[in-house]
């Protein structure tokens, strides 16, 4: 049974469509990866599925449950967790509050504080932040906040998480741990749905990938065929021409 | 709950043993001076007149302490007054705090300050404490029908001023005699006392009003007002508005050419720096006449010409007369109790009848202050009295047409 | 024609209002600063015309050529000492933070203006204060025509300005992406320290119309106020409709008079001002979607 | 934790301290400093929970602090038992801020600070020409005014306002607000109900803004009706929590203490000049010491030591 089913989901802003009549489904236990160029509206249909952005047509089912109208928190809580493409942890609050916000919420709360905590603590070690514990978000750099936020996010018990560009400005060690994290993850029954603009490293760990352009979804397959797909090499080599 | 019981008995006995062995030790020596205390806002949005009012107890005090302080009886000697003034800033909150410091202290008397909202905190604190409080500018009689006990107001009240206003109407020749008033009431409880008192004395003289408008203290446009009063023909117009409402109402009434025979806003005009702002605009506006560098009552010259020397370049406002009038009362008074105890001095205080540079002034038995109600009005640039009870005054001038006016 | 009264006075009170708020629109919009501390800017402004007026007899009008410099450079130092420092925040914090410090200037200004001037009220008071333009019983104060005139030079002007000249698009440009307008060689740090002399620099023109009504320490706040709905009613960001936003508040509170009495004017603009904050947060006169 | 709870047994040390005060002074100028040093660390704690820990910036506190005390005193001289009163003015604000929180706290920003300013400068304005009087105490209650009892109720409404707040902040709700507060979007990212959790803090902040409003009119003997609704009643609370350190709990404590006595000390020995100096140490305070008096160790601790150990953002 799909996970997550997108029937021709449409958002414009003004008289731009931002994403236009996109339709994709995802089962349970996969990772599907999501790419195309910049602007081609990818983050907005990551907007649209956790109800940041009100789609003006089509619909989103969850579980076989639509969820197009929820908002952003009913999303969360029937077990959809997200991160951003410029990340975004509570500043003032300490690593391990913002951990304990996801893990309090989400679609499964501790039943103490002191439950919240451990289980808290817990994920700050798992995701190497063990040593941050009490610093304060805003002050960390980039790639403890990308993690931060990825804890955050897993605190919260998500069966299915969208990650937006959790690689970019990773090393490439980084980026191996953070692959076969991923995959350590989905291993525990959570599914993902993938951004990542590093192409190889999104290969490497995905079942699906689903290539939008402008908007539009032009192509759909596993890896090995987006690979050899004639339009969208001619997409990516426009967009580098034009770049 | 016993040994609480207990905690509190002995802090009561601790604590009369404690006042019994002070009253004895004041009773055989006398003190150095004797504390008066005001809180007053020298700072913030009421400091112009609360500045002026320091003045004018500062330099009563400095009068009676040349002539070696007040004579008390109890110990046979002249003892010099010691004035505390403390800053409340123009908030309220902070007259409690300063005036519960000043009780701290053992002042034996209050002296009350300018704006009304603290004069409204303070009152209540003076009440509670049992200390006697002399207020300068507390205009609102309501204040004195709680039944309080320490409250003086050695000042014109809301019905003196009306009653000054229509006197000032009937000494204009019949002829000429405005017949019909405009009341723009300010909704303070001050604008409201003076709207009940306006109709009572207006029936009795044969005055009617013709018409009745509310404004709010934070009105600033006052054109619906005045076109009503033009067009319900009013040729007299009584208000107690803020001072820079009063400046308002004069600029709009000249825009929209409307010239009452006779214009009385209560405050505002009797600032010295009104002729200095307004120009030639002020002239024939009435206002209070409560004190006037002017008036012939005893020591008032010897007042103004000292002020004048300490503060050469300072205009000489209403308040500093005032201040200087009410501490000539309570100094009266503390001579007058020849004891230094809080409760004498309040006896005194309701048996007061002395002529201070403001004229006579007594309290009924609630506190309220009856003095010469006097009116007083701009002609050409100096602020005349134009009603007073006591002294043959000069005459009331009918304001001209705008055009007709140079 | 006692309407048509009111509404005059309703338009010339809209017209101070807006020469009050176009400084504050001008630096929240195009720098993102609070600066609730414009109404006493325009105080103190106004007791330089008093000053000017009772010293030396200069017309407050006239003697905006030496205020208008006065508080540009008032403003100069302000973003210097104050205000620069808060560029390195993110859009929210730089709201909060420079409402906060504003709010400080108020307490300082108002203090600086009592110890200086005493709180007693001034006023200016020229030879054609109370004069009028007599359109049968329809009368017209000069100052309120001035101040109406004022109103429209300055604030289109403004608009003109911003959109036209050079300079003025580099103010815009750095408004809209701080980044590309560098990149573009505009220089961003003197533009954003003309920009914010320039929107101190307009309370000399409300200082001018305050004096010919009422100054004192106090009234800082009020106009502020009066701004602050200004600001909401237009829209952040818009210039021209703050115009309108003036004129819209002075007539609306023109026709409160007419159905709740004087005592409640404040009111009703602000029940006004209520009713727009909840159906259009982005303003009136702005069309893009809400902040 | 175990720091918790030893902070939590100095503070009950405190408060069992403060109300044995009577038993060693007779002054009533100490008792009157002291209840204003509560009444000031009640309301601002009270802004606190909503500007501070859920980031919304009221300027309209005194709305709701009016509000309570307006009820309290209408209640308690028309003869209702003084507690019952004082509880009907909390419970009046908080009837007050559902009416203006549902649709105000949708505002973003710097709209809800300017609407809720407008709110309060709309009260004020009514009540000055709805009761245009003074509100006295009645001559007998007047007759046996004492400090004592004022004393009491301020202690303990400021010991229910940092226990309730204390105990909020610290749980799961807390985690909402400051949540919140940081990132509306993110924290509904993660499933806070950022709606339900600027509410909250709402209703508990004018719940006890109206309390200590309540405070007000039975400490006062005499006032104009709409004195507690004038506009100081909204900024001195943003000055204090400020000056303290914002979002902390400690921080209006410590902002009060600063506000009542050091500005006590100033206003009586500076005089003139007093508010002058005291808007400069609030500006430096703003510019480089965003966090407070209550940050001013780290921050120092950051200058001296940290220096290069810091990372960017």
């Amino acid at each position: 049974m799909d996970l997550l089913k997108v029937e021709n989901l449409s958002k414009s802003f003004g008289a731009l469509w931002a994403v236009n009549s996109v339709s994709f489904s995802v089962a349970e236990g996969e990772i599907v990866g999501l790419i195309g160029p910049n602007g081609s509206g990818k983050s907005t249909v990551f907007h649209l599925i956790t109800g940041l952005l009100r789609a003006n047509k089509g619909k989103i089912s969850y579980q076989g449950k639509d969820i197009t109208r929820f908002k952003p928190y009913q999303v969360s809580r029937s077990g959809i967790a997200r991160t951003f493409q410029i990340v975004r942890p509570f500043p003032e609050m300490t690593t391990l509050k913002n951990v304990m916000v996801g893990r309090a919420f989400g679609s499964s709360s501790a039943r103490s504080m002191h439950d919240t905590e451990d289980d808290a603590r817990r994920l700050l070690d798992l995701t190497g932040l063990a040593d941050k514990v009490s610093a304060t978000a805003g002050h960390l750099g980039l790639v403890y906040r990308k993690k931060l936020e990825l804890a955050r996010a897993l605190a919260t018990k998500p069966r299915l998480l969208l990650l937006d560009e959790v690689m970019a400005g990773l090393n490439p060690t980084e980026m191996m741990e953070t692959v076969e994290f991923l995959k350590g993850l989905r291993n525990t029954g959570v599914t993902m749905i993938v951004v990542e603009h590093v192409i190889k490293a999104l290969f490497s760990m995905t079942d699906r990938v689903v290539v939008l352009n402008a908007g539009e979804k032009i192509a759909e397959g596993t890896p090995h065929e987006i690979s050899r797909n004639e339009e969208v090499i001619k997409v990516y080599l426009g967009d580098y021409e034009h770049a | 709950m016993q040994s609480r019981r207990f905690t509190l008995v002995m802090a009561a006995v601790a604590f009369i043993l404690f006042s019994f062995v002070s009253a004895v030790a004041l009773a055989q020596e006398a003190p150095k001076s004797i504390k008066i205390g005001a809180s007053i806002s020298l700072t913030g949005r009421f400091a112009a007149g609360g500045i002026d009012v320091a003045d004018g107890y500062k330099l009563a005090v400095k009068h009676i302490n040349d002539k070696g302080g007040i004579l008390v009886k109890q110990f046979n000697k002249k003892i010099p007054v010691e004035l505390v003034i403390y800053d409340d800033e123009s908030d309220p909150s902070k007259t409690v705090t300063r005036l519960e410091k000043l009780n701290a202290e053992k002042v034996v008397a209050y002296l009350g300050e300018f704006a009304s909202d603290m004069n409204i905190a303070g009152l209540g604190i003076a009440e509670k404490n049992k200390i006697p409080w002399v207020g300068v500018t507390i205009a609102v009689e309501n204040v004195f029908n709680q039944g309080f006990k320490y409250i003086f107001g050695p000042n014109m009240f809301s019905f003196m001023e009306v009653a000054a206003f229509l006197d000032a109407l009937d000494k204009i020749p019949e002829n000429q005699r405005p017949k019909k008033i405009a009341n723009f009431e300010l909704q303070v409880d001050w604008g409201k006392e003076c709207t009940k008192y306006l109709h009572e004395y207006a029936k009795k003289k044969g005055y009617t009003i013709a018409l009745e408008r509310k404004f709010a203290p934070d009105t600033k446009d006052f054109s619906s007002m005045i076109m009503a009063a033009k067009s319900a023909g009013c040729d007299a117009v009584f208000a107690v508005p803020t001072p820079p409402q009063s400046m308002t109402l004069i600029k709009q009434m000249k825009e929209l050419d409307y010239a009452p025979k006779a214009t009385c806003f209560v405050r505002g005009p009797d600032l010295s720096n009104f002729w200095q702002v307004m120009g030639k605009d002020a002239n024939y506006i009435m206002t209070s006449g409560e004190w006037t560098p002017d008036m012939p009552y005893p020591g008032n010259k010897q007042l103004v010409a000292d002020y004048r020397k300490q503060y050469p370049n300072k205009l000489m406002g209403m308040p500093v007369g005032n201040g200087y009038s009410a501490f000539q009362v309570l100094a009266d008074a503390i001579s007058r109790a020849e004891k230094l105890d809080r409760e004498s001095i309040r006896q005194a205080l309701t048996t007061t009848s002395i002529v201070t540079v403001k004229g006579k002034v007594t309290f009924d038995k609630r506190g309220v202050g009856n003095v010469p109600h006097a009116l007083a009005q701009w002609q050409n640039g100096k602020l005349v009295v134009i009603v007073s009870p006591d002294y043959k005054t000069a005459p009331v001038l009918v304001a001209t047409p705008w055009s007709k006016r140079k | 024609m006692e309407f048509a009264q009111y509404i005059t006075y309703g338009v010339i009170n809209g017209s101070l209002y807006a020469l009050v708020a176009i400084g504050l629109a001008l630096i929240m919009g195009i720098m993102g600063i609070f600066n609730i501390a414009q109404g006493s800017l325009a105080m103190i402004a106004a007791y330089g015309s008093v000053l000017f007026f009772q010293h030396m007899k200069i017309d407050p009008f006239v003697s905006l050529a030496l205020t208008l410099p006065g508080m540009f450079l008032v403003g100069v130092f302000m973003y210097l000492t104050m205000f620069m420092s808060m560029n390195k925040f993110d859009p929210g914090q730089k709201l909060r933070n420079s409402m906060l410090v504003s709010f400080g200037l108020v307490l300082i200004m108002e203090t600086l203006a009592t110890i200086l001037w005493t709180a007693n009220e001034r006023t200016v008071t020229t030879a054609y204060s109370g004069t009028v333009m007599a359109l049968g019983d329809l009368r017209i104060p000069y100052t309120g025509i001035a101040t109406i005139i004022l109103a429209i030079v300055v604030i289109f002007g403004l608009h003109f300005f911003l959109k036209h000249t050079t300079f003025g698009k580099s103010i815009w440009a750095v408004s809209q992406d701080h980044d590309c307008a560098m990149l573009m060689g505009i220089n961003v740090k003197r533009t954003t320290l003309v920009a914010f002399g320039l929107g101190i620099a307009l309370s000399a023109f409300a200082g001018a119309v305050v004096s010919l009504h009422t100054v004192s320490p106090a009234v800082g706040i009020d106009w502020t106020n009066k701004a602050l709905i200004l600001i909401v009613l237009a829209g952040v960001g818009s210039i021209n409709g703050i115009l309108f936003a003036g004129l819209l508040l002075g007539i609306v509170e023109a026709l409160g008079v007419y159905l709740v009495g004087v005592h409640y004017t404040g009111v009703v603009g602000l029940l006004i001002f209520i009713i727009v904050l909840m159906l259009r947060p982005q303003g009136l006169f702005v069309r893009k979607a809400g902040v | 934790m175990v720091e918790r709870k030893k902070g939590l047994v100095l503070a009950a040390a405190v408060i069992v301290a403060l109300a044995l005060v009577p038993f060693f002074t007779v002054r009533e100028y100490v008792f009157s400093i002291l209840c204003m040093l509560f009444l000031y660390v009640t309301l601002s704690q009270s802004w606190n929970i909503l500007g501070g820990y859920t980031g919304q910036i009221n300027v309209g506190q005194a709305a709701f602090f009016g509000m309570g005390a307006l009820v309290a005193r209408l209640l308690w001289v028309a003869g209702v038992p003084f507690y019952l009163s004082i509880l009907a003015g909390g419970l009046g604000s908080v009837i007050l801020a559902i009416i203006i929180g549902l649709p105000a706290l949708k505002l973003r920003g710097h709209y809800f600070a300017i609407g809720t300013l407008a709110v309060a400068t709309i009260a004020q304005i009514t009540v000055g020409n709805i009761l245009p009087g003074i509100s006295f105490l009645p001559a007998q209650q007047m007759a046996t005014y004492s400090l004592i009892p004022r004393y009491y109720v301020f202690l303990i409404i400021m010991a229910a306002a940092l226990a309730v707040i204390y105990f909020t902040v610290n749980s799961r709700v807390g985690l909402g607000m400051e949540a919140t507060r940081d990132d509306e979007e993110a924290a509904q990212m993660v499933g806070v109900n950022t709606f339900k959790y600027k509410m909250i803090a709402f209703l508990i902040s004018s719940f006890f803004a109206g309390l200590a409003g309540g405070g007000f009119a039975y400490f006062n003997a005499s006032y104009y009706w709409y004195l507690p609704f004038t506009l100081m009643w909204c900024f001195e609370p943003i000055l204090i929590v400020f000056i303290g350190g914002v979002g902390s709990f400690l921080g209006p404590v410590i902002g009060s203490v600063c506000y009542v006595l050091l500005k006590e000390l100033f206003a009586l020995t500076l005089g003139e000049a007093n508010l002058l100096i005291f808007g400069i140490v609030f500006i430096l305070t703003i510019l480089f010491f965003p966090k407070g008096v209550i940050g001013l160790p780290a921050k120092l601790r950051q200058l001296f030591y940290r220096r290069g150990n810091v990372v960017g953002r």
